[in-house]
C-alpha cells in the first residue's frame, strides 16, 4: 500500500479539538468521528495492517458528506467502523452524542436501528431467496416495529418513493427478476423504512450503468431533502460527489488528507493527492459538449520535498471549513513516476 | 488511411431449445488503419458478444450465423476453417479482455504467459520469446524486477498493463479491447488510457475499444459506435457524437454524464430499464425509454441510415421520409 | 504446526481409547475359551503382564505415548511379535496396492474426467459421466468377488489369493511377474472403485478452470485449443485434484479392508480387521496411529505443497 | 491421454492372459503339495494356539511329535515312545522312548526333552495343552530315568495317560525351550522331531514345509508343502476348482458338495473330523436354572429340521451324549423331539401363558431368552433363526444376538448370556478328559449324581472302569444335558486326486495331518487311504456354458453400444455455425 | 442439461425403490422370513430369483431389504447433515476460536480410519440398526461440515449478510435466515452424498457380518450369499448380482440426484450455459473502487 515516499500525505494525528465541523451549520453534529483507528490482523504480527488512522470528521443532520478515495484507501472500512462491524476500531464514534465504540453487541444492535448501510453491489446485497417485500421489511421485523399491516404499508410507500411504481408489481418478486438499477432502488427503499438518522452509502452506483446512476443519485438527494437524514456518501468518482455532496473528504492511505465544502475542494484543491485525483478526472472527462466555461485547473509543477518522507502532517484549516494535511507551502503535485510505482 | 477491418452482417445468436436470443443483430463496422473505434453500450447491449464474435471465440450455445463476413486486410476470417483461427488470434487479432483481474493464469509468472504467445506465433525459442516478452513489459511501463511476478502479486493497473503487453506482443493488426479500464481507480484509469493513446501513436495501433462508459471512449477514440440491444444505433466521429448526439439514446447518455465544470445541474436520468434481450419490444427497441417516441416507432424497426455527413443513426427521426 | 501436533495427539489418544472401549480383552483370545473361566487370577495376570495390559490405564497410556516416541509400539498379543515389525511388513503391500490403485485410477479416472470436461455437451459425455458414477456406486467387495469369479473362476487366468507366489524361491523377473499377477485383481477392483470418484473431481475442477477468464485470454493469444486445455486448464485443475488425492491417499490405507479380505491380500486393512476381531490392542493402536499419522501427514503435505504449486496461496495473509 | 490408456490396458492384458501357476504331478512320491488353510496359526508352536477356524494341532504336529499316536484311537499306538507301562493303580507310568530320533537341528532326542516338556507345560504359562499336565490328570512329576526312559507320576490314577495325555501333548526340544522365558512372544520357527520342517512362515500369507528326510519312520511322501492362508471360503474353493491348490483344509459346505463333486479331478471324502454345534446355557439365570425348563427346551428343538435345512441333510442330529458319535467314548443316547411333551412339562412346572400373548410367563415374567451367536458364521445364525421359530411353538421367545468373536468370548467368559451357540472341536468331542474338565469350566455343569461319578472317574485305575463311568455320565445327560447338542455336521474334504490321493481319513482329524503323508501310518493306524477307483469323470455342466454365453453376449452388447454412441456423437455436425 | 437428465433418472429410480420399500408387503410375493422354498432352489416361476440357503424367497428379501437400506441411508444422512450443517454454519459464521476448535475436531474425525473404527464401534455398541445409524452418522458428518464451512465463509461476506448485521440482526437470525437458505442447495447435495456413503458403509458392514443379521438388507443378503458360496455356484446370477445391483442402483441414483443438485449450485459444471447467464455475467461491469473489504 502506501510507501514511505507518500508518508507526507498521512497525518500523525488530528488535533483534539473538533475542527472538522461544517462552519455553515450549527447545532450538535449527527455523527462525530474522532481519531478513528482501525487495524486488521493480529497485533504486532507481520500481517498487521492499519487500514484507517487518526480519522476525524463529522456529519450534520441532513448533510451529505462525500468520502472520496481509491481502492485500498480505507473508505469502506470507515463505513464499517461506523456501523460497528469492525471490532478493532479505536477512537471515538458518536452518533447523536452517544458513543458507539465499545458498545456490547446487544446495545449495538439497538443503535443500528438509526443507521443504515447501502452496499455497492446490488446483486449481492439482496438475499436471493427472499421476496422484495421480505427484504424491505426485514429491518422492521428485526427491530419489531409495527404490525403486519403497518409494515406492508411502509414497504409499499418506500418502494413508491424510490420509483418502483406501482409497488404491487414488485413487492412479491425476487431480486433476480429485477435489473441492477431496480435492485439498488430496493436497497435504498430498505434503508428508508426505519427512517434512519444516518445513511452510509458505499459506492451505491459504481456497479450501475451510466444511464442509471443519475436516477439513483436523484433519489438519494430527494430523500435527504425530505427526511433530513444525514448521508455519508462513499465514492471514488469525484464528478458524482460534486453533484451530490455538500462537503467532500478525501482519503488516502487510510488518512484524511483534505476536507472542505465541495466547490472549495474542487475549485481549489490543496493537497497534492486531491490535485492528482482532479487531474485524472479531468483527463478522463470527455471534451465538453458545450463551450467550456469557467474554471480550468492548472497545476504548478514541482517535486515532493524530502521532508514529506518523514513528517506526518496534521490537518490544518486553510480556509473556513477547508482543511488539508500538508505542510508544503507550494502544495505541488508529486512526481508522477512516484505514484506510478504505487499502483 | 486505408480500411483494415470490414465487418458486414454480423449476427450472433444464443440458441437453446427454448428460445433464440440475438445478442448481436446485423452489425456492420469498419476500422481504418491506425484508428481507434469506440463501441459504447450498457449492460445487455451485446458488446461482449460482439468482441467474442470478432475473435471467433463464441462458445455454444452461442453461434455466429453464416452469411456475415469479416474482412481483415481483405481476407474473410469467417471463412477460415476453425482450425486456422488459433494461428490468427494473437497474430492478426489480439484481445484485451474485460477483466484484467482474472484474465491472467494465476499460477504462471506474467512474462512466461506473454512469451507463450510469442513462441507460438513467431516460432522462436523460449529464451528469445522471453526476451521479447520482457521488452513488451518494459514498453507498457512494468519495472524489470516485476517481470516474473505472479499475477496476484501485481496491482490491478499493473495487471492491465501486462494484458496490454500480451495483446501487443506479436504486433497484431488489430487489438480488440473489452472494457480495458473498468474496475480500476480513476487515477489508474487515466494512466491506462494514456498508455493506450501512446501506443497508438508509437505503434500505429488499430483498435476496437468497447466500453459502457461514454466519457472513456470519447476521450481516446476516433470514431464511436453506440450499441443498444444488439444493434448499432449511432455512428460518427467521436467529437461530433459527443457534441451533437443524434439518437435519443446517445443524447440521454451524454446528458447523464456528471460534469466537473460549470454550475451543478440536476442529472438527467434515462427512464426505464436496460433492454432485456429475451423480451424486446416491437418496433424500435429504445421506444419504451425514448422521450421523443411517436406512433410509428411502435411499428417500424428503424435501420441504420446516414443522418448527416459521416454520421449514421438508427432512428425514425432521421429517416429521410421524416426529415422535412 | 502446533495444530497438527494437537490433532495428532488427540487422534493418538482416541486410538488408545477406542480399542479399549470395545467389549472383550485380549485374554479372551489368548487362552482357549474352555479355560478362560478357570484360569487363576495369577495366570491371568501373567498372560496380561506379558503385554503390559495389567497396569492401570493411565500408566498404559503413558507407556503407549512414550513408546511412540521411541518407535516402540509394543508386542502383538496374537503374534507375539513387535507391532512395528508387523506394520512394516504389511505396509509395503498396502502401499503397492493402494499407490498402484491411486495411480491407475488417477490415469483412468482423471484422464477421462479431463476429457469429459474438455469436450462438453457430447452424447458421450453424459454416458461417460453416468458410467463413472455407476463405477463409483458399486460396492467394492461386490466388484471384487465378481472379478474373482470371472477371472480366477470361469476364466482361470489369475491366482485367487495372496500377494507372494507360493514357491518363495526364485527372484528377478519371475518373482515380479508372479507378484504382479496376484496384484492384478485387487488392484483392478480398487482402481475401478476409485476411478469414478477421481473422474468426478477431475471433471468438475477442469470444468471450473475452463470457465475462467484466463482460458479465454489464452485462446485469444492464439494457442490451440489442445494447448489451452492442457497447458492452462488441466495444469491448474491438477491443483485441486492433487490436493484431493493427497488427502485421500492418507485414508485409503484403512479403506482397503474389504478388498484385502476378499483377495486374501496381506495389507494393513486386513491386519486391522483381524486385530479388531481378536482384540489385539497393540496392533490396533499401532495401525490406527499409522493411519492417523498418514492422514494428517497427507493433509500437512497438501498444505505444504499447495503454496508451491499455487503461488496465490504463498502470501501469508491469504487464508 | 489415449496412448497411455492403451499402454496400461496392454500391460493388464499381458498379465491377465498369461497362464496361472499350479500344475499337478501324478506320482505317488509327490514333490510338492499345495494346501490352502483358512487361518494363520502363528509360528506353530504349541503356544501359538488360536481359536477356530483353522487347524492348529494338525499343523503343529507336522513339526512336532507326540509319544503316542493320537488321542482318538481305540488303542494306544506308540510313536515317539515304544512302550508305556503303568503300575498297578495306574498312578505311575514308565515310558520307553524310541532310539535314534533326532531333532530337526540334528540334536538327539532324549528322555530329558520329554521330562522337560511336561514340566514346562505344568509350570509355565497356560496353553491349549498345558491343562492335560496340570489339571486332568495332574502329573506330579515327569522324570528322565535314563536317556530313553521317563517316569510319570500322577496325583490320582491316570489309566488313559498313554491313550490320551501322552498322545496329545507335543514334545518340545529342551535345548531350545529351556531358554524361552516367554513362550507367547517366541517367534522363531519351531524345531521338532516331526516329518516336516517349517522353513518359511509369512504372517497371514503362507507356510512352507519341507520333508524331514531323517524322519524316524522314513521320509514322508511329499517333499514340500505349500500352505497358503486363504481366509475367504469362496476364494479357497475357487482356488481348488481352478487347480491352484491341491486341497483345502476347510470342510466342504453342503451346498458345494454337488458342484465340487462334478469338478474334474476333485474328489470328496468324509474326513470324520469331530465337529458339532451345541448351545450352552447359563444355568444361573432363571428360568434356565430349572431342570424341567431346560428339558422342555431340549425337547422342543427339532434337530432333524436343522440338519435338513441348514446342513441340507449332510449331518447327524445331535445327541445328549455330547461327545461325537464317531468317538470311541461316545455312548449312543437319542434326543427326544416332542413339543407336546415339552408343553406339558412347562405347564406342570407352572410356566404357563397367563396373559394369552402366546408367550409363557415364569414368575410373572415372560419367558424371553436370548442366544448369542458368532456373527461371522451364517450356519449358526441360520440355526438360531430356525430354533427361534421352533421355540415359538411352545411359547418361548428366543432373541438372537449376533456378536463379533471378541465380544462373543467376552460375554461367555463373563457369563453374560443365557444361551450361547458354540462349535465343538475334536479336542472337546473326542477326548473324555477334556470333556470331564470342560463340563465344569466351559459348561458350568453341576449335578450331584455327576459329581459322584466324576470323583469315581478320577479314582478309576483302568480304562474299562473309566469307560463305564463315562457311559453312566452320558446316560445322565439324557435327563439333564450339560448343553443342547444340535447336530454333528458331516466333514467332507475335497482334494485334487491327480495331485495326491494318499489321504488318510483319521477319526477325529479329517485328512490334513501328518499321517496322510507318512507311508507307515496307514498300517499303524489300520486305516485305508482313499482309493482312486471311485473317480468319476464328468464334464463341466451346461449351466456354466450358459453363463459363459451370457457374459460374452453382455460384453459384446456393451461394446456395440459404445461404438454406436461414439459414431453417433462423431457424426453430429454444425449446421449454421461458424 | 446432462445433470438434469441424470437427476431425473436418479429421481425416478429412487422413487421406484421408495415405492418398493413402502409397499414391500404388497409387492413381495412371499414373507421373506418364512421358508417358502427348498434351500438353494434355482429360479422358477414361483420364485423368480430362487431361494436362499434356508429356502427364503430372494426376490421378497430384496424388496424388503430396500426398507433397511433406504432407512439407514436417509436417517443417517439426516443425522450427519444436521450435525454437519450445525458445525459448518456455526464454525464458518462465528470464526475465531470456535471455528478453530470445531475444525480441529473435524480434522480428528477425518483422520480416524473409518471402516475399522466402525467395526470397533459396532462391536462395542452392539449390532443393531439404531447403533449402525448412530455410528455411521457420527463418523461421516465431518466432510459435509468442512465443505459447508467453506461455503459459509464466502456467504458470510456477501452483501445481504453484512446488510442484515448492519440492520442489527442477531447472529442466530442471520444464521437461520441468511446463511442457511443460501447454502441449502449445497446442503441438499451433501445430504444426498452422505446418504450415498452411508448406504455403502452399511452394505460393507453387513457384508463383513457386522450388522444385525436378521435385518434384511442388501449387504446382509450378500453376506449370506458369500458365506454360503453362492459366488462359486451359478447362484451368483440370482443371489449375488441382484443385491449388488440394487445397492449400486440406489447409490448411483442418489449420486445422480446429488450431481444434479451440485450442478445447480455450481453452473460451471453444466455442459452448456443457459444464454441468459452468459449475457448477464459477461456484461456486468466489475466492481469499481473500494470493493475489497480489507
Amino acid at each position: 500500500m502506501a510507501g514511505r515516499q507518500l508518508a507526507c500525505f498521512i497525518t500523525k494525528r488530528t488535533g483534539s479539538r473538533s475542527l472538522t465541523d461544517d462552519p455553515q451549520r450549527s447545532g450538535p453534529p449527527l455523527l462525530e468521528v474522532r481519531d478513528l483507528n482501525v487495524r486488521f490482523g493480529a497485533r504486532g504480527r507481520s500481517g498487521e495492517v492499519t487500514a484507517v488512522r487518526g480519522l476525524s470528521f463529522s456529519i450534520a443532520p441532513g448533510e451529505i458528506l462525500g468520502l472520496i478515495g481509491e481502492s485500498g484507501s480505507g473508505k469502506t472500512t470507515v463505513a464499517r467502523a461506523v456501523m460497528g462491524l469492525v471490532r478493532s476500531a479505536t477512537g471515538s464514534i458518536r452518533l447523536q452524542g452517544r458513543e458507539m465504540l465499545g458498545l456490547s453487541e446487544r446495545e449495538l444492535r439497538k443503535v443500528r436501528r438509526r443507521l443504515h448501510l447501502i452496499f455497492q453491489d446490488p446483486y449481492d446485497s439482496l438475499h436471493p431467496g427472499m421476496r422484495i417485500r421480505e427484504i424491505v421489511e426485514e429491518a422492521m421485523k428485526i427491530h419489531r416495529t409495527g404490525d403486519r399491516a403497518h409494515r406492508t404499508a411502509t414497504v409499499s410507500a418506500a418502494l413508491e418513493d424510490v420509483g418502483l411504481t406501482p409497488s404491487s408489481r414488485f413487492i412479491e418478486r425476487y431480486p433476480y427478476q429485477l435489473s441492477g438499477g431496480q435492485r439498488q432502488r430496493v436497497a435504498i427503499a430498505r434503508a428508508m423504512v426505519l427512517d434512519p438518522a444516518l445513511v452510509l452509502a458505499d459506492e451505491p452506483t459504481s456497479m450501475l450503468d451510466l444511464s442509471l446512476r443519475s436516477g439513483i443519485l436523484e433519489i438519494l438527494k430527494r430523500h435527504r431533502d425530505t427526511s433530513g437524514t444525514g448521508y455519508l456518501f462513499i465514492t471514488h468518482d469525484l464528478a458524482l460527489a460534486r453533484h451530490l455532496c455538500d462537503r467532500i473528504a478525501v482519503m488516502f492511505g487510510g488518512k484524511l488528507v483534505e476536507l472542505g465544502p465541495t466547490e472549495a475542494v474542487i475549485t481549489n484543491p490543496l493537497h497534492p493527492y486531491t490535485k492528482l485525483l482532479l487531474q485524472a478526472v479531468e483527463e478522463l472527462a470527455p471534451p465538453a459538449p458545450q463551450e467550456p466555461g469557467g474554471y480550468r485547473v492548472s497545476y504548478p509543477s514541482g517535486r515532493v520535498k524530502e521532508c514529506c518522507a518523514t513528517i506526518d502532517p496534521e490537518l490544518q484549516e486553510i480556509a473556513p471549513g477547508h482543511y488539508v494535511a500538508c505542510d508544503q507551502d507550494d502544495r505541488s503535485i508529486p512526481d508522477k513516476s512516484l505514484l506510478e510505482k504505487e499502483e | 488511411m486505408s480500411t483494415l477491418l470490414e465487418v458486414r452482417g454480423l449476427n450472433t445468436v444464443y440458441r437453446t431449445p427454448a428460445e433464440t436470443v440475438r445478442a448481436v443483430d446485423g452489425v456492420d463496422l469498419t476500422v481504418e488503419r491506425g484508428e481507434i473505434l469506440g463501441v459504447v453500450g450498457e449492460s445487455g447491449s451485446g458488446k461482449t458478444t460482439l468482441v467474442m464474435s470478432l475473435m471467433r471465440l463464441i462458445k455454444p450455445p452461442g453461434r455466429i450465423l453464416k452469411g456475415g463476413e469479416m474482412l481483415l486486410d481483405g481476407e474473410d476470417l469467417f471463412r477460415l476453417p476453425r482450425s486456422e483461427m488459433p494461428a490468427r488470434r494473437g497474430q492478426d487479432l489480439a484481445l484485451i479482455p474485460q477483466s484484467a483481474m482474472h484474465a491472467l493464469n494465476p499460477v504462471i509468472p506474467v512474462d512466461r504467459q506473454i512469451a507463450e504467445g510469442i513462441s507460438v506465433h513467431q516460432g522462436v525459442g523460449r529464451k528469445a520469446a522471453m526476451r521479447t516478452a520482457r521488452e513488451r513489459l518494459r514498453e507498457v511501463g512494468i519495472l524489470p524486477e516485476r517481470h516474473n511476478a505472479y499475477p496476484h502479486e501485481l496491482s490491478g493497473g499493473m495487471r492491465q498493463r501486462c494484458i496490454i503487453a500480451m495483446a501487443i506482443a506479436n504486433e497484431p493488426k488489430l487489438v480488440i479491447a473489452d472494457e480495458p479500464v473498468s474496475g480500476l481507480d480513476v487515477v489508474v484509469q487515466a494512466r491506462i488510457l494514456r498508455l493506450i493513446s501512446e501506443l497508438k501513436e508509437s505503434r500505429g495501433l488499430s483498435m476496437i475499444l468497447v466500453s459502457h462508459d461514454l466519457p472513456t471512449v470519447a476521450k481516446i477514440c476516433d470514431r464511436i459506435m453506440v450499441m443498444y440491444a444488439g444493434r448499432i444505433v449511432e455512428t460518427g466521429k467521436a467529437r461530433a457524437v459527443l457534441d451533437k448526439p443524434l439518437h435519443p439514446y446517445t443524447r440521454a447518455l451524454v446528458e447523464a454524464i456528471p460534469q466537473m465544470r460549470g454550475p451543478r445541474q440536476p442529472l438527467q436520468p434515462i427512464p426505464g430499464d436496460p433492454p432485456d434481450l429475451h423480451n424486446l419490444p416491437p418496433g424500435c427497441n429504445f421506444r419504451p425509454r425514448c422521450p421523443a417516441a411517436f406512433v410509428d416507432c411502435k411499428m417500424v424497426d428503424p435501420s441504420l441510415e446516414e443522418a448527416e455527413r459521416g454520421r449514421k443513426a438508427a432512428c425514425l427521426l432521421y429517416h429521410k421520409e421524416n426529415r422535412k | 504446526m502446533a495444530q497438527y501436533a494437537l490433532v495428532v495427539l488427540v487422534a493418538v489418544s482416541l486410538n488408545f481409547a477406542i480399542p479399549r472401549l470395545a467389549p472383550g480383552t485380549p485374554i479372551d483370545y489368548l487362552v482357549p475359551s474352555e479355560q478362560v473361566a478357570t484360569i487363576t487370577p495369577e495366570q491371568r495376570e501373567r498372560v496380561l503382564a506379558q503385554f503390559g495390559l495389567e497396569k492401570p490405564l493411565a500408566e498404559q497410556y503413558w507407556l503407549y505415548l512414550t513408546g511412540i516416541f521411541q518407535g516402540d509400539l509394543g508386542y502383538s498379543t496374537q503374534q507375539g511379535r513387535p507391532v512395528v515389525d508387523m506394520l512394516l511388513e504389511r505396509l509395503p503391500w498396502t502401499l503397492v496396492l493402494v499407490r498402484g490403485a491411486i495411480t491407475l485410477s488417477l490415469i483412468i479416472g482423471a484422464g477421462a474426467g479431463f476429457l469429459s470436461a474438455a469436450r462438453r455437451g457430447g452424447r458421450m459425455e453424459v454416458g461417460g459421466l453416468a458410467f463413472f458414477m455407476f463405477l463409483d456406486s458399486m460396492p467394492p467387495f461386490w466388484i471384487g468377488m465378481l472379478l474373482l469369479v470371472l477371472f480366477s473362476g470361469y476364466l482361470n487366468l489369475l491366482p485367487v489369493f495372496g500377494a507372494l507366489p507360493l514357491t518363495g524361491a526364485g527372484g528377478g523377473f519371475g518373482l515380479t511377474f508372479e507378484v504382479a499377477q496376484r496384484l492384478v485383481l485387487p488392484l483392478l477392483t480398487l482402481t475401478l472403485v476409485r476411478a469414478g470418484w477421481l473422474f468426478l473431481v477431475a471433471r468438475s475442477s477442469l470444468a471450473g478452470e475452463l470457465s475462467e477468464d484466463y482460458i479465454v485470454m489464452a485462446e485469444a493469444k492464439g494457442l490451440s485449443r489442445r494447448r489451452v486445455v492442457l497447458g492452462h486448464g488441466v495444469r491448474n485443475a491438477l491443483l485441486p485434484l492433487m490436493t484431493a488425492v493427497a488427502v485421500e491417499a492418507g485414508t485409503v490405507v484403512g479403506g482397503a479392508t474389504v478388498v484385502e479380505t476378499v483377495f486374501s491380500y496381506p495389507g494393513l486393512g486386513r491386519l486391522i480387521y483381524e486385530s479388531v476381531l481378536s482384540r489385539d490392542y497393540p496392533v490396533l493402536q499401532g495401525a490406527f496411529l499409522l493411519l492417523a499419522v498418514g492422514v494428517i501427514a497427507a493433509n500437512f503435505l497438501a498444505d505444504l505443497l499447495y503454496p508451491i504449486i499455487d503461488p496465490r496461496t504463498r502470501t501469508a495473509d491469504v487464508r | 491421454m489415449r496412448p497411455v490408456l492403451v499402454g496400461v490396458l496392454g500391460l493388464l492384458m499381458l498379465i491377465v492372459l498369461s497362464p496361472a501357476t499350479g500344475g499337478a504331478q501324478q506320482t505317488q512320491e509327490v514333490e510338492r503339495l499345495t494346501i490352502a488353510t483358512e487361518a494363520d496359526k502363528g509360528n506353530l508352536t504349541p503356544y501359538s494356539f488360536r481359536p477356530p477356524p483353522g487347524l492348529h494341532s494338525e499343523l503343529t504336529n507336522l513339526i512336532h511329535d507326540t509319544l503316542f499316536l493320537d488321542p482318538y484311537t481305540e488303542e494306544p499306538i506308540p510313536w515317539l515312545a515304544t512302550e508305556a507301562t503303568p503300575n498297578s493303580d495306574a498312578t505311575t507310568w514308565t515310558v520307553t522312548l524310541r532310539d535314534g530320533v533326532t531333532w530337526h537341528d540334528g540334536e538327539e532326542f532324549t528322555a530329558e526333552d520329554v521330562a522337560f516338556t511336561y514340566e514346562y507345560y505344568k509350570e509355565g504359562p497356560a496353553n491349549r495343552y498345558s491343562h492335560h499336565a496340570s489339571e486332568v490328570p495332574v502329573i506330579e512329576s515327569a522324570e528322565a530315568l535314563d536317556a530313553s526312559t521317563v517316569e510319570f507320576t500322577c496325583e490320582q490314577p491316570c489309566p488313559t495317560l498313554d491313550l490320551i495325555t501322552l498322545a496329545d501333548l507335543p514334545i518340545l526340544p529342551k535345548h531350545i525351550w529351556e531358554n524361552v522365558d516367554d513362550p507367547q512372544t517366541y517367534t522363531d520357527l519351531p524345531v521338532g522331531t516331526g516329518p516336516y520342517k517349517l522353513v518359511e512362515y509369512v504372517e497371514d500369507q503362507s507356510y512352507r514345509f519341507e520333508a524331514n528326510e531323517d524322519y524316524f519312520l522314513g521320509p514322508p511322501t511329499v517333499q514340500e508343502i505349500e500352505m497358503p492362508i486363504v481366509p475367504d471360503p469362496s476364494s479357497m474353493f475357487l482356488a481348488l476348482e481352478s487347480g491352484q491348490v491341491d486341497t483345502v483344509t476347510r470342510n466342504v459346505p453342503p451346498e458345494l458338495e454337488e458342484r465340487l463333486g462334478e469338478t474334474e479331478n476333485v474328489e470328496l471324502v468324509e474326513g470324520n473330523r469331530f465337529s458339532s454345534i451345541f448351545y450352552r446355557f447359563n444355568a444361573e439365570r432363571p428360568p434356565l436354572d430349572q431342570q424341567e425348563f431346560r428339558r422342555a427346551l431340549d425337547m422342543a428343538i427339532d434337530r432333524q429340521e436343522l440338519v435338513d435345512t441348514v446342513l441340507l441333510g449332510s449331518g447327524r442330529v445331535g445327541s445328549p451324549s455330547f461327545m461325537h458319535p464317531d468317538s470311541e467314548w461316545y455312548r449312543p443316547e437319542d434326543a427326544t423331539f416332542d413339543p407336546e411333551q415339552a408343553q406339558t412339562i412347562l405347564d406342570e412346572a407352572g410356566i404357563t401363558d397367563t396373559d394369552g400373548d402366546g408367550i409363557r410367563e415364569s414368575d410373572g415374567e415372560p419367558v424371553s431368552l436370548s442366544v448369542i451367536v458368532p456373527a461371522n458364521d451364517p450356519q449358526q445364525i441360520r440355526t438360531a433363526e430356525l430354533i427361534t421359530q421352533q421355540l415359538e411353538e411352545i411359547g418361548v421367545e428366543l432373541q438372537v444376538e449376533s456378536l463379533d468373536p471378541g465380544t462373543l468370548s467376552q460375554r461367555q467368559n463373563a457369563r453374560d448370556f443365557e444361551l450361547a451357540s458354540f462349535q465343538g472341536v475334536p479336542h472337546l468331542l473326542g477326548d473324555p478328559t477334556q470333556m470331564i474338565e470342560s463340563l465344569e469350566s466351559l459348561l458350568f455343569y453341576s449335578n450331584p449324581e455327576y459329581e459322584e461319578l466324576k470323583s469315581e472317574w478320577f479314582q478309576a485305575s483302568t480304562v474299562e472302569q473309566q469307560s463305564e463311568l463315562l457311559s453312566e455320565i452320558q446316560a445322565l445327560f439324557v435327563d439333564d444335558p450339560p448343553a443342547f447338542t444340535l447336530y454333528y455336521p458331516d466333514t467332507k474334504y475335497a482334494y485334487n486326486s491327480s495331485a495326491y490321493d494318499g489321504w488318510l481319513p483319521a477319526e477325529g482329524h479329517g485328512i490334513h495331518h501328518k499321517w496322510s503323508l507318512i507311508p507307515e501310518a496307514s498300517e499303524m493306524m489300520g486305516i485305508e487311504r482313499v482309493s482312486q477307483s471311485s473317480t468319476l469323470e464328468e464334464n463341466a455342466s451346461g449351466g456354466r456354458a450358459a453363463v459363459y454365453a451370457l457374459v460374452g453376449a453382455g460384453v459384446i452388447a456393451l461394446l456395440a453400444l459404445a461404438v454406436l454412441l461414439w459414431r453417433r456423437s462423431a457424426r453430429k455436425t454444425d449446421d449454421d455455425q461458424i | 442439461m446432462s445433470g438434469a437428465l441424470l437427476g431425473r433418472i436418479g429421481a425416478a429410480t429412487l422413487t421406484l425403490f421408495v415405492v418398493a420399500a413402502v409397499f414391500a408387503p404388497v409387492l413381495a410375493p412371499y414373507d421373506p422370513t418364512l421358508r417358502t422354498a427348498q434351500p438353494f432352489e434355482s429360479p422358477s416361476l414361483a420364485h423368480p430369483l430362487g431361494a436362499n440357503d434356508v429356502g427364503q424367497d430372494i426376490l421378497s428379501e430384496l424388496i424388503f431389504a430396500s426398507r433397511l437400506s433406504l432407512t439407514v441411508g436417509i436417517v443417517t444422512a439426516c443425522l450427519a447433515t444436521v450435525l454437519g450443517v450445525t458445525v459448518g454454519v456455526v464454525s464458518g459464521y462465528l470464526r475465531g476460536p470456535v471455528d478453530g476448535v470445531l475444525m480441529r475436531g473435524v480434522d480428528v474425525i477425518l483422520s480416524l480410519p473409518f471402516l475399522p473404527l466402525m467395526i470397533v464401534l459396532t462391536a462395542f455398541l452392539g449390532q443393531n440398526t439404531t447403533n449402525l445409524i448412530l455410528v455411521i452418522g457420527l463418523l461421516i458428518w465431518a466432510r459435509p461440515a468442512r465443505l459447508l464451512r467453506s461455503q459459509v465463509l464466502s456467504v458470510r461476506e456477501s452483501g445481504h449478510v453484512q446488510a442484515a448485521r448492519a440492520m442489527g440482526a442477531t447472529h442466530g437470525y442471520i444464521m437461520v435466515r441468511h446463511i442457511l437458505p443460501r447454502i441449502t442447495p449445497l446442503v441438499a447435495a451433501q445430504f444426498v452424498r452422505t446418504a450415498n456413503v452411508s448406504i455403502m458403509l452399511e452394505a460393507s458392514l453387513a457384508f463383513l457380518g457386522l450388522s444385525d443379521p436378521f435385518q434384511k438388507s442388501w449387504g446382509a443378503i450378500l453376506f449370506y450369499a458369500n458365506a454360503r458360496s453362492a459366488f462359486l455356484a451359478d447362484a451368483w446370477l440370482w443371489w449375488v448380482l441382484p443385491p449388488g445391483l440394487c445397492i449400486a442402483a440406489v447409490v448411483v441414483s442418489f449420486a445422480f440426484l446429488g450431481y444434479a443438485l451440485e450442478e445447480r449450485v455450481d453452473p460451471r459444471l453444466r455442459s452448456t450455459r443457459p444464454e441468459g447467464e452468459t449475457l448477464k455475467d459477461a456484461e456486468t461491469p466489475a466492481p469499481v473502487g473500494g470493493g475489497a473489504l480489507q
